[in-house]
């Protein structure tokens, strides 16, 4: 399980990736050019990366609103990303779908729906397909702790572990849902705990490493290819932003961002590639370039293409 | 000639033995698993005790617990595992123990599994079975009828049978559509029909009404149990004379409105009957259908027979009070017939 | 004369300032709350923060966390929770972030809530909050207008106003009933719209539609944000001497049939704009009533302009082209004109 | 709360009662007299009646399809309850509502529904409603093991921990949802686990001990009552006749029953009574004899008692 330099890398290169990503869609946003609303994961990265860097081709996840960056090491193409938060006709759900909510079935990513966290049974129906079917695949769902005060959650985790199935449950732990701390959403300190309610394994990791994700994942996901069923895992970690793009995060604590920043999962994987994996200057900053002409190649991509065609409001409502 | 003889026609030969509605369900699931083994079936108790109609019963023992899976008691949960079995190439077919208990998993059907093909493209193959309907003195909890909601989501099919041979031929159709199917399932006609069904594989295409009773005065427009309330009203008004076309619409959403404006169009006078409750059900579209596709044809107002709009009682004088009856349906008509 | 002017007649004075549909909404709480101690506030995030679109804000200073609860995200619970404190004695007022959300306390509402006077007589006073519709590019999941389901569950009342007056006065009313009462509000209009609202308390009656501009060749029946396209299209179409009349219904259920009814009498033709989605919703109903209450003076068919069946996109032009416009008004009434 | 010899006849009384009416109603199903179902709490009576007794006047509860007995120590009126179920406009829901689906709100009970269990926020929204308005009530909500796999169980249990409301989830775990053992419905043993993931007490409980159900219940009544919030209780027990009516339990494991027949809660109590508290056969006979008459005068109301016109079927939608 150990990983080798070329997979920090990797994972570095993921991390850098959906920040400046992020941060590109933040500057679209405020451009006006996005119809709808962002919501980012700034300070998450760490849980997407490490999770979704755990998985094979074959899994699916099922991510939230906040959760695109857990798409990227799955491989999806970012000019699609651009394309829908532009409402274009080139994004992956051709303008109808909003945010983030897409996803390219062929590498594994549900286009999920708002709904709070409705894809936690689809996801543990993914698994129960793949046993089923005698395939050797993993289901990882997403969501935060905010999320898991909802019934479906619950249904969720208990199906799972009574078949038996083949997923694993990411819950981001990030403080807030909304504008409501963790604590006024649920009794408990850790979601991990609510694990035992289902007789699964319950882990917390700090979801500013990479690493510690990435770990705790990988034993969860190697369990449940194994057949030993569903984890829950929780990473803590403090959403950065506000909830969305029009939202100030006027209710952080004062002083709370700050300690967080301290603890930015960005820097902490770049100290240690610096120390362990002689990251110098010039890697860092051919990365930077590389991205940088990604995401400009992605821009470019969408605010060239077309918007759609109003007559194809009534197509595809049915196979 | 019955639907059974037309079809007869095109070459199907029949079963001995008579099976009735609810047997030709359970043929239509032991048939499309056996044909297709990505077929499954997912529900509470559907396993060994075989659901609480039995529907299900001895699909376990022919394809086991990994196709035949007993859930626990959740709704939402069941249904929405149902959609990511689907989206990895299953065709799930789940059970619900009443449609009743739809609204559990309400948000999982309107939200997530209707809505994800017009945003990705991809197929979601899956039927929910929910037997439906009043008349056994179930009360509010155990005899709802609600496909007017269903109808009411774009990206779902909803499917309400009145006949075994169509309860087959419908859900093998539901089964093999790569859309989500609502199919209700009338349970007071679970043991109350029988008939012979074909040996032979048939389905019977989604979208297709069938007129049960050619008629010259009065169209009559219905689905489901209320199928038979009307043609024992056609039956008693022929004797005075009154010419009454029956048309069972057997899929609600997609609707055959051809065949509908078709017969208003010679009969130029309707009566739209349903067990669905009166306003802004099945009914309302059905009357608003007709308005706009044959209003030049019409002789008189449209009629609509329907319960009230209240929950379902369970006291036998009431619930009879409240589903539509076959003396409700002559005296429409026959005022209909005077205008 | 606006609808304003009507009431103030009626012995209201009016505030200095004028006051968004969003402002009416916030005033129309605060008020009750300040008048009738068991009136409380339930929902996620309406406290301190002021609920996602802010029309709780300063609630929590005024009336202390005891009766602006936050909750946990979990709307079937705090639905449900709502019933309890109603039975005993409290009136709720529910926010759901946005309507769409309302899909997962589904079975909350139509089973629980809206099924229990009926049974045991005890009254279930409660008003869910539910900001609705689209036009703001929020796509699928943030846009809808689910009001046909709803109107279509016995035991629900269903309103949907469309000014600041009407969202001030209806939400008063919907307060004080000791009914379970859903109050879409449209959230387009939040802060688009803006009027003097009266001092003093007022409550307009819900059941009574609201005739927004009077005609003889057509009538056009509304309600909510689709109000003043219908509107506009009148306006439009005076200039060409058509002299359109518009009847904002204001509550969907009970439905003001008696002034759709009136309306459809005197100008014989009708067009029906909803935002609701075309098939089995709404319009359906409006178009089954009228077909009823006013055939024989109907002098061409009834028209009905909704959004297609399909889910609400989000692009810009996709949007454009899903939602009802002016000029799709105006072609419809136009033709219905020259019939 | 040491219970005096009277309470403990009182509540010997209420396991009587109980099972003789449900015996009653079984006679009157069988007879063809309930055109709907009936579905029995034989051999959980301990259960209702240990966790009702604990109760006080303002309390309320909220029982599901097979918790009719839970409404006797209330001082429901067995009149109304054989009159619902014999569709009989003199029941408390005039004929309309169904089975055990019946209350009596003035006695605290509360009219439910069948979809289970929709009535645990209901009951978690009575004591927010105590609690706001500084009452010292308490809300009770029974369901089953297999009842709590649904996410309306959870939103309840969350809810009510994260604002310590007034409110006791008491679970009768009787191993059996229909013909679903509760270990394909949940994978842990115990429904009380399932408390620590709202952080409030869970306790289990010998189901057939009328004395330690009252005294369990009382304890978390009391805490309650002192706002110290929600706990979740359960009951081990098992349902000794099939699910309804209808149901032959024909799936019950060989020899289950008889095992759990040596256990019957109602000759264990009797034991009790007549080792500690002098309970002789006279005494015994005198209140069979006066809940014979009970249940006969009731079941002679009843059928009494006209069926409900066919005109009322539109009234009462609403108030
Ligand atoms: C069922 C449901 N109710 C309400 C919302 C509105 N909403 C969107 S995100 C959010 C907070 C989610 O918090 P959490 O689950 O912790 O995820 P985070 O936003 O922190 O990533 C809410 C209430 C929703 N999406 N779904
Ligand atoms: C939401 C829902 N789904 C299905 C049913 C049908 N049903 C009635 S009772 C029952 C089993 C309940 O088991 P449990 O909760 O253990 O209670 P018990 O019957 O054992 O008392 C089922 C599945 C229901 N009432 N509600
Ligand atoms: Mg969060
Ligand atoms: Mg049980």
């Amino acid at each position: 399980m150990a990983l080798s330099r070329e997979q920090h890398f990797d994972m570095y290169y993921y991390l850098l990736l959906g920040r400046a990503l992020e941060e590109r869609l933040e500057t679209l946003y405020k451009q006006g050019k996005i119809p709808g609303a962002i919501y980012q994961g700034r300070g998450q990265e760490a849980c997407y990366v490490g999770s979704a860097y755990a998985l094979e081709p074959g899994d699916v996840i099922a991510p939230t609103h906040r959760d695109m960056i857990a798409m990227l090491p799955r491989g999806m193409d970012i000019k699609l990303i651009v394309a829908q938060h532009l409402a274009k006709v080139t994004g992956p759900t051709k303008g109808r779908g909003e945010d983030n909510y897409l996803g390219d079935l062929s590498r594994g990513i549900f286009t999920t729906v708002s709904m709070l966290p409705d894809f936690y049974p689809v996801a543990a129906g993914a698994a129960l397909a793949f046993k089923i079917q005698g395939e050797s695949r993993v289901a990882l769902a997403y969501c935060g702790e905010g999320a898991t005060s909802r019934g479906d959650w619950h249904e969720a985790l208990n199906f799972a572990a009574v078949k038996t199935l083949p997923v694993v449950f990411f819950v981001i732990n990030n403080q807030f849902a909304f504008s409501t701390p963790a604590e006024k959403g649920m009794k408990i300190g850790n979601v991990a705990n609510r694990a035992s309610a289902y007789g699964m394994p319950g882990i917390t990791v700090d979801g500013n490493d990479p690493i510690e994700v990435f770990e705790a994942v990988k034993r969860s996901v190697d369990l449940a290819r194994e057949g030993q069923g569903p984890s829950l895992i929780e990473a803590k970690t403090l959403r950065m932003k506000g909830h969305a793009g029009h939202d100030r995060f006027t209710y952080a604590p004062s002083g709370l961002i700050e300690q967080w920043e301290e603890k930015d999962p960005i820097n902490r994987f770049e100290i240690l590639l610096r120390d362990e994996w002689q990251l110098n200057d010039e890697e860092k900053q051919q990365i930077e370039i590389e991205i940088q002409m990604k995401i400009d190649g992605a821009v470019a991509f969408a605010e060239a293409s077309p918007l759609p065609d109003p007559n194809e409001v009534t197509k595809d409502v049915y196979h | 000639m019955s639907i059974t003889e037309q079809e007869a026609a095109k070459g199907l030969t029949f079963q001995n033995e008579e099976s009735t509605y609810l047997q030709a369900i359970s043929q239509g699931l032991g048939e499309a698993m056996r044909e297709d083994e990505t077929v499954i079936q997912i529900g509470e108790d559907i396993g060994e005790f075989g659901g609480a109609f039995k529907v299900t019963k001895g699909l376990i023992d022919e394809f086991g617990e990994e196709r035949v899976i007993d859930t626990p008691l959740s709704e939402s949960g069941f249904i929405g595992a149902a959609v990511g079995a689907a989206l990895m190439g299953l065709r799930p077919v789940v059970e619900v123990q009443y449609a009743d208990f739809l609204s559990c998993g309400w948000d999982q059907i309107v939200n997530v599994a209707a809505k994800i093909h017009y945003r990705t493209g991809d197929p979601v193959p899956m039927v929910i079975r929910a037997p439906s309907g009043a008349g056994l003195r179930a009360g509010p909890f155990h005899s709802q009828s609600p496909e007017g909601w269903f109808a009411h989501v774009p990206g779902l099919k909803v499917v309400a049978p009145a006949t075994p041979f169509d309860a087959k031929g419908l859900l093998r159709s539901a089964i093999e559509d790569p859309n989500p199917v609502i199919f209700f399932e009338h349970k007071y006609l679970y043991r109350r029909l029988k008939e012979r069904l074909p040996r032979e594989k048939y389905k019977i295409d989604i979208g297709r009404a069938s007129v049960r009773r050619d008629g010259t005065d009065v169209s009559v427009i219905t689905y489901g149990a209320m199928l038979y309330k009307a043609l024992e009203a056609a039956k008693q008004l022929n004797t005075n004379g009154i010419s009454v076309e029956v048309v069972d619409i057997r899929t609600i959403n997609p609707l055959d409105k051809a065949a509908i404006i078709a017969s208003v169009k010679k009969t130029g006078k309707v009566v739209i009957v349903t067990e669905d409750h009166y306003s802004f059900g099945v009914s309302a579209e059905l009357a608003a259908t007709i308005n706009e596709g044959a209003f030049e044809y019409l002789d008189g107002p449209i009629e609509r027979i329907a319960p009230p709009d209240t929950p379902i009682p369970y006291s036998p004088p009431l619930e009879d009070a409240y589903l539509p009856q076959v003396e409700e349906i002559t005296t429409g008509i026959t005022k209909l017939v005077a205008y």
